[in-house]
């Protein structure tokens, strides 16, 4: 009501600027795969670092926004969203190891002198097989934490704590090389996608798209959730559950639809990550990386859909940058960067934006 | 005032006195809706006991409330009125007892949502409205309709139901701040648009914790009004302490004492109870 | 007032970027090396002295005037033991900033990640640690010892009457690949040299275990079958708790001796060795080797820390891989003058045959074909003061087999550097 | 064979002295590694007392060779002669063993200390004879034995004795061993007999049936050793778990601050530690061993210092929005690690058990209790009652209590609650820090330090139960006891993970943790 006139003005220019803006960084980030393509002596080539950079930060960007809707809408901070995005990314690791094994066992296997597929790796040479388990993996995992925890009401730090054990459990998982999925080293050495050599700048740029088509799907399926009724539900959920479910919502289905809504979401952007990074290996379900995406969403503002993706690009833009500039005092400019971010920015840098209620 | 009334036929509940039984409330069917309340009972509570680490909140309670029957239970602190409607609404779960609301549904095995669904309402001590939705958020939200996952995913509010939305909101005269975050409402504004939220929900037993505290002396007036009106089409059960709104709107008293029923009737009679007045009062 | 404060935070950052510009762009006419070694996170314990290492050894070759004439620009970043931002790294060094070769990678993990960059920009890296072998490629140069380069003189000295002849094996490694082939190549070993089954014992730990109260036992309990050595591939982390353990246990090297294949000076600086006495480590270098190269290199090491005010510059020590690194470099400048330009192919030609009188005290050969080293092993005892005793050594250095001949299938790979795949 | 090498040895032994008169040390200095071996057996099977210098000076790495070959010990710092009192010729190197030589010098050393006046030293001899006499020693232990008159060492040297009489032609004396074995727990006992019952082994059947026996004895004997050492090492496991945790059943569990930068204060703690070893190293030498006693007051006033400075200027402006102290704590953390690295360098530092925490009491046979450990479990205890003494016995404790529960009410009640609130963050840094001095002693100290114990103390303090000081104790211990019954089962990793998802199934049976407050639900 009484917002000073600079802020209301602000956010009455808001929905132009705002759209300007993100009209102008989605052409950009279009016109960055097609600039790849060009070839590399060109002023305008766009190179193959940049290109995978941004991809991977795209990624994160969809992590960022998958976490918003359950922590910044629903109010369940996750710090095991890591687990989902290494599934994903696991899944697909799979088909691509089988692509670059053809009709041998994946190299750490033989190593391990298996001399068959263990059970949950039949079918992964197929494309479609693994895109269903980029899915399902995640998916079902989250369904099966997810109706556990919230049928007894877990909420708050003890969600975030569960959460955080179930990563690290998996994490240790995974560690192991009996597990079958390549224990520490993971899977690398990628080769060809449907055929495609892995390397080469179409696929790149393909990849690319895909990863920015995700992510704006992903931002307007938040818009759209955000802007209903299941929205408005999950906020309440947030806000005051008791009093929701003596209005006869069960809180049960909301959470769970949205949480497993979130874990195939990251485990989609696992899926891109991979053949753009060429690694995956259980140091992604570390909980650190998790309490990381944590701090991209909050960095950016939490329950704004916009604000995890500003987030989840400043703080890996930072972070690439600082690593180079700065290899032995990176450390202190990021932590600084979150202490001063909860401090002076309570709802985000978006805040500063003056579109801090919800976008 | 309320636009959709009930088609059952209502009486004047005979009043009878405490322990007299569970056949003596009431002369309705059916409340509608499929509710069972052939013995005209709408709530039946029978040796309820809850205890917490050896404290016992609630001490083999019976309580019956009729069908259209405004009730309301007073007590000192401590009497267990709280964690009498915690029982009721399932978010307590006794030790001992039975809870029935009409003839067939057992309590103490439903969960607080399908309880919420079967027709209790229940506003709380402190109002508990949702901050960040706007008033007229709140009340859809509320708004009796489908409330599973997929019906709120593809929701679109009805002209009927806009409709009745904007009468509750004149109802509790908040249509003016229909748009304003419900978190920036005065106290007694969000213990209206609880209220709000009740009838829009359009319970058939709603539980009322000291609806009008931290009210004005002529909203106290109004919500009485209100109450009085809800009552027949509605079953009411109120907590309070406010004697002067006790006395204005109850036809028959419930007191509470250390988990159990101290004494029943109107109003006048458990003044002049001699065990009312030693616990009250203090000896 | 917040936004002004954020204001001034973007013009310090931005004053503090053209800093940096400006410093790259003053030089010109340099060769830049690439360091990719992980200063921050949970491999920053290994790696920090490396980077060290490098950028004094690139110090010491600019102080003779460079290579080719041209003076060394080291670039250094940190992919902050992240597997996924070593592979980013590498690329942004070989891309970006266009260096002629990459000095780096510590796990086996980060070496496999940034392999498919190498391979696919046809870089250069040299890998400077002791590794598992199984893998050749025309990108890496490995200066690091291969299996039969240290684990197995290891064991044969330990089952020799001057080792304390164990007849039994407890092979305890943490969970990773290098400890699996390390052992799955020391089982086929022993196996072969009649050692029954029953006698090998083999047992993982996770990444970062510190309780080893259960394993030590464990270890007690099998020594009691026969004499016993405990081949130990922990990983650097888990040493500190295990030593003590075995310490506080009671489990004395005369006993039980360890030999350790991860556990050198620089890992020692943590540790209380006085109760460690007697237990082993194989390498392929050690700091109390006694040779005018060694002294001098030490004695370099020790003036850089102090005059660049390394952290504990007073106990600086040399170990292992960071010979191997001085090694790496210094063979690769010998290459690239030999060649005449930095170009990689060329530098790579080059490399084959390439000698230097290494502070081991021997003069090593990068292979004509396999892009190992010709390394010496060496068995050292721990000591008091944190060094150690060389107790046994081979005659002169030894070939590299990358594909440890203990390993099935491992008879038809080439023996000359492929593209993996 | 092995009845005829005691006999070639004995005869050697025979032979010997003669050449040895000559100068032992310089037979020794010069001899090749294979001969010093022969001479350390034979040393072992004839002890002489005038040798003792000789074995000591070997021991404890202070014989030196010098360009002619002759043997110097050196004594305060100087060289002297072993023999002789000839100048060293040339700079003399030190003599270095080899794990081979180390074992026998050990032999002989205890065949020496057998000689000696008091029976405590006698016995440790015969006890480490048990392990390692030699067949050659056969002679000298049944002498010994004939002439000890202590009643404990005469055991412990017919229990040396009976392991070389396995071998001995006589079945009745194999008998009498295979019995007296039977009466050990010794775990080389037991591979001893099953040598013996393996096939053809042993021919006469009475001793087979009585080596049976034993072997079933000692086995007994054994497990109950194990299950024991397994019970401790639970209850050590669960000490660390609790002092790790007990900093943040404070921090987070009272005050509600997700503190991230909570395994920090315990690598503080640590680092505190460090430094103050340094400080005894160079100023106090005399004093060192109790470094660890005065690094207590140290660590805590450091953490303590670092919790209230960061309470005041980062934390204080969060209270109210525990995720956030979630964000800002896990900058701190970023920070500080960062900064050790810087001051400390990336690389672990050496902290060092003194003497006292060294070593093990040795409780069973096959079961040694490590000082380190025991003392961790005791001061874990300690600190225990402190925190809960400091919480529920003192006027900060109540104010504590106060404000946690109810802020604003405090603050009304002239509780001031700024003073308060920075006092226990201080406290809870603290006590974090004096779980650094433990975990100092037992692990690596480096800037990573703190990593490792976080997650372990977040479940620990959630599966208690926040702010319940009590549950966080039990579930320490409980996590502690749980983990160890299952390591040795299925292996360490899949023991860990068994754990956590036992832990996440608990948690839904017990939302609230092990020692919630049941009661009315307030909203």
């Amino acid at each position: 009501m009484t917002r000073p006139i600079s802020i209301t003005l602000l956010a009455k220019a808001g929905p132009h600027l705002g759209r300007g803006l993100g009209a102008l960084a989605l052409a950009v980030l279009l016109a960055l795969p097609l600039l790849h393509l060009l070839p590399a002596e060109h002023a305008l080539h766009v190179s193959a670092y940049t290109l995978t950079l941004v991809g991977k930060i795209l990624c994160y960007a969809v992590v960022a926004l998958a976490l918003d809707l359950v922590w910044g809408y629903a109010g369940l901070l996750s710090l095991g969203h890591g687990l989902f995005f290494a599934l994903g990314g696991y899944a697909m690791g799979m088909y691509l190891m089988r692509q670059a094994a053809g009709d041998g066992l994946p190299a750490f296997m033989s190593f391990l002198a298996w001399s068959e597929l263990p059970w949950y790796w039949y079918g992964t040479s197929s494309f479609l097989w693994c895109l269903a388990l980029v899915v399902l993996a995640p998916g079902l995992l989250a369904l099966a934490f997810g109706f556990f925890a919230f049928r007894s009401r877990i909420k708050g730090v003890y969600f975030s704590i569960m959460t955080q054990a179930l990563t690290f459990a998996a994490m240790l998982l995974f560690f192991r090389n009996e597990t079958g999925f390549g224990g520490n080293n993971g899977f690398t050495d990628f080769r060809t996608l449907l055929g495609f050599e892995i390397t080469a700048p179409g696929t790149r740029a393909a990849l690319f798209l895909c990863s920015l088509a995700l992510l704006v799907g992903s931002l307007l399926l938040g818009w759209r959730l955000a802007h209903s009724k299941f929205g408005r539900v999950l906020t309440a959920l947030r806000d005051a559950e008791n009093r929701l479910m003596f209005c006869g919502y069960d809180p049960r289905g909301y959470k769970l639809f949205v949480w497993v809504l979130s874990a195939v979401l990251c485990g989609l952007a696992g899926a891109l990550y991979v053949p753009q990074v060429g690694i995956i290996n259980p140091s992604e379900m570390a909980p650190t990386q998790s309490i990381e995406a944590a701090i991209w969403v909050a960095l950016g503002g939490r329950g704004t859909l916009l604000g995890a993706l500003l987030g989840a690009g400043l703080v890996n833009g930072a972070k690439s940058w600082f690593t180079v500039a700065f290899p032995e005092y990176w450390l202190f400019f990021l932590g600084a960067l979150f202490i001063v971010a909860t401090l002076f920015l309570p709802k985000g840098v978006i805040g500063l934006l003056g579109k801090g209620d919800k976008s | 005032m309320i636009a959709t009334p009930s088609p059952t036929c209502m009486l004047e509940p005979a009043f009878h006195p405490a322990g007299v039984g569970r056949d003596a409330i009431g002369l309705g069917q059916s409340a509608g809706r499929g509710l069972d309340v052939r013995h005209g009972t709408i709530l039946t509570l029978e040796d309820i006991s809850v205890s917490f680490d050896g404290f016992k909140a609630l001490n083999a309670l019976n309580l019956y409330i009729g069908v259209g029957e405004l009730r309301c239970i007073i007590g000192p602190n401590g009497a267990g009125k709280t964690t009498l409607m915690d029982v009721i609404t399932g978010k307590t779960r006794p030790d001992r007892g039975q809870a029935w609301f009409g003839e067939t549904l057992d309590l103490t095995r439903m969960s607080e949502v399908e309880i919420a669904q079967a027709g209790i309402g229940r506003k709380f001590q402190k109002p508990t409205v949702f901050e960040a939705l706007s008033v007229f958020e709140n009340l859809e939200l509320a708004l009796k309709t489908d409330k599973s996952v997929w019906a709120s995913l593809r929701a679109r509010l009805s002209g009927a139901q806009k409709d009745r939305i904007e009468e509750v909101l004149t109802t509790i005269r908040l249509e003016g701040s229909r748009h304003r975050p419900a978190g920036l409402l005065s106290h007694g504004q969000k213990q209206f648009l609880e209220i709000g939220m009740l009838l829009v929900q359009d319970p058939q037993l709603l539980l009322l914790d000291e609806p009008v505290a931290g009210m004005t002396d002529a909203e106290t007036e109004f919500t009485a009004e209100l109450f009085k009106s809800l009552a027949r089409q509605h079953s009411l059960m109120v907590v309070e302490h406010d004697m002067g709104f006790v006395g204005t709107i109850a036809d028959h008293v419930t007191v509470l004492h250390q988990g159990s029923v101290l004494a029943e009737g109107s109003l006048e009679q458990v003044q002049a109870n001699e065990r009312v007045i030693e616990v009250y009062l203090g000896r | 007032m917040q936004r002004r404060s954020l204001i001034k935070a973007f013009t310090l950052s931005a004053s503090i970027a053209a800093m940096g510009l400006s410093w790259t762009i003053q030089a010109a006419e340099t060769i830049k090396v690439g360091i990719l070694h992980s200063l921050s996170g949970t491999m920053a314990i290994s790696e920090t002295s490396l980077k060290d290492m490098a950028l004094m050894t690139i110090e010491e070759i600019n102080a003779k005037g460079g290579v080719n004439g041209k003076q060394l620009e080291p670039v250094v970043v940190d992919p902050a033991s992240n597997w996924p931002l070593f592979a980013e790294k590498a690329r942004q060094l070989l891309t970006q900033d266009k260096v002629a070769v990459v000095f780096g990678c510590w796990t086996s993990v980060s070496r496999k990640s940034v392999l498919p960059v190498f391979e696919e920009l046809n870089g250069l890296l040299f890998y400077p640690v002791q590794y598992e072998g199984e893998e050749l490629s025309p990108n890496v140069f490995y200066t690091g010892a291969a299996p039969n380069q240290q684990a197995i003189p290891a064991v044969e000295y330990l089952m020799s009457e001057e080792g304390g002849a164990a007849k039994r094996f407890f092979l305890l490694g943490t969970d990773y690949v290098y400890p699996r082939t390390t052992n799955k190549i020391l089982r086929a070993f022993l196996l072969s040299k009649g050692v029954a089954e029953k006698d090998i014992e083999e047992v993982y730990t996770p990444f970062g275990h510190s309780d080893y109260q259960t394993i030590v036992a464990n270890i007690k309990k099998f020594a009691a079958g026969g004499k016993t050595a405990v081949v130990s591939t922990i990983n650097g982390d888990s040493n500190v708790p295990f030593y003590k353990e075995l310490a506080n246990q009671g489990l004395d090297a005369t006993e039980v001796p360890v030999v350790a294949f991860s556990v050198g000076e620089e890992e020692l600086r943590g540790i209380d060795t006085k109760p460690l006495v007697g237990h082993l480590a194989a390498w392929n270098y050690f700091q109390s080797v006694d040779n005018p190269v060694n002294s001098e290199f030490v004695e370099k090491w020790k003036a850089y820390a102090k005059a660049k005010g390394l952290p504990n510059a007073d106990k600086a020590v040399t170990n292992d891989p960071m010979e191997a690194t001085y090694v790496g470099i210094h063979m690769w400048a010998q290459a690239v003058e030999k060649a005449g330009t930095t170009e990689v192919d060329k530098v790579r030609e080059a490399l084959a045959g390439q000698t230097f009188a290494a502070p081991s005290g021997y003069t090593l050969t990068m292979d004509a074909t396999n892009h190992h080293l010709h390394k010496p092993v060496m068995i050292g005892e721990v000591q008091e003061d944190g060094q150690f005793s060389v107790v046994w050594q081979t005659e002169g250095p030894i070939r590299a087999q990358p594909w440890s001949p203990f390993i099935p299938g491992n008879e038809s790979k080439p023996e000359y550097a492929v593209k993996s795949n | 064979m092995p009845a005829i090498y005691p006999f070639l040895l004995s005869l050697a032994l025979f032979l010997l002295p003669l050449t040895s008169e000559a100068g032992e040390a310089a037979d020794f200095a010069a001899a090749s590694p294979a001969r010093q071996a022969q001479l350390l057996e034979h040393w072992a099977a004839t002890p002489d007392p005038t040798r003792q210098p000789l074995l000591d000076a070997l021991q404890h790495g202070r014989l030196a060779v010098d360009g002619a070959r002759r043997a110097f010990i050196e004594r305060d710092g100087r060289l002297v002669a072993a023999e002789g009192d000839a100048p060293p010729e040339g700079t003399p190197k030190k003599l270095r063993l080899n794990n081979r030589l180390r074992g026998l010098l050990a032999t002989a050393q205890a065949s020496h200390r057998l000689l000696a006046e008091e029976p405590e030293v006698r016995l440790a001899a015969a006890r480490a004879l048990q392990k390692s006499a030699r067949p050659a020693q056969l002679s000298l232990l049944n002498a010994s034995l004939a002439r000890e008159s202590d009643a404990a060492v005469r055991d412990a040297l017919a229990l040396a004795l009976a392991n070389l009489q396995l071998a001995d032609p006589d079945p009745k004396i194999r008998l009498g061993a295979v019995r007296l074995l039977g009466e050990t727990g010794e775990p080389l006992a037991r591979t001893r007999l099953e040598a013996l019952l393996a096939p053809d082994a042993e021919r006469d059947p009475t001793v087979r049936t009585a080596a049976e026996t034993s072997l079933a004895q000692i086995k007994r004997r054994l497990l109950f050793g194990e299950l024991l050492g397994q019970a401790f090492s639970g209850l050590s496991l669960g000490s660390i778990l609790l002092l790790a945790a007990l900093g943040l059943a404070i921090t987070f569990g009272l005050l509600g601050v997700i503190n991230m930068a909570h395994g920090e204060m315990l690598m503080l703690g640590a680092y505190a530690t460090y430094v103050v070893q340094l400080l005894f190293q160079r100023h106090f030498p005399e004093a060192l061993a109790l470094y660890p006693l005065a690094a207590l007051p140290v660590a805590f006033l450091a953490t303590a210092t670092v919790g209230m400075a960061l309470e005041r200027t980062v934390i204080r402006h969060l209270y109210g929005r525990p995720l956030e102290t979630l964000l800002a704590t896990w900058g701190i953390s970023l920070i500080l690690i960062q900064l050790v690295r810087v001051l400390f360098g990336a690389q672990n530092v050496e902290v060092a058990n003194p003497a006292w925490l060294s070593g093990g009491v040795q409780v069973l046979p096959n079961l040694v209790l490590p000082w380190n450990r025991l003392v961790i479990i005791a001061f874990a205890l300690f600190v225990v009652a402190l925190t809960w003494l400091l919480l529920n016995r003192t006027r900060l404790g109540l104010n504590v209590r106060a404000v946690t529960q109810n802020r604003n009410m405090a603050a009304c009640c002239g509780v001031p609650t700024g003073r308060v609130d920075m006092l226990a963050f201080g406290l809870g840094s603290g006590i974090a820090g004096l779980g650094g001095v433990a975990l100092s002693q037992i692990g690596n100290v480096g800037p990573d330090l703190g990593q490792s114990y976080i997650i372990d103390s977040f479940l620990v303090v959630v599966l208690g139960g926040v702010g319940q000081l009590a549950g966080s104790v039990l579930a320490a211990f409980g996590l502690g006891v749980a983990n160890k019954i299952l390591e040795p089962q299925i292996g360490a990793v899949l023991g860990k993970i068994l754990i956590l998802a036992l832990i996440i199934l608990f948690i839904q049976k017990r939302p609230q943790g092990l020692f919630a407050l049941k009661g009315r639900v307030l909203d």
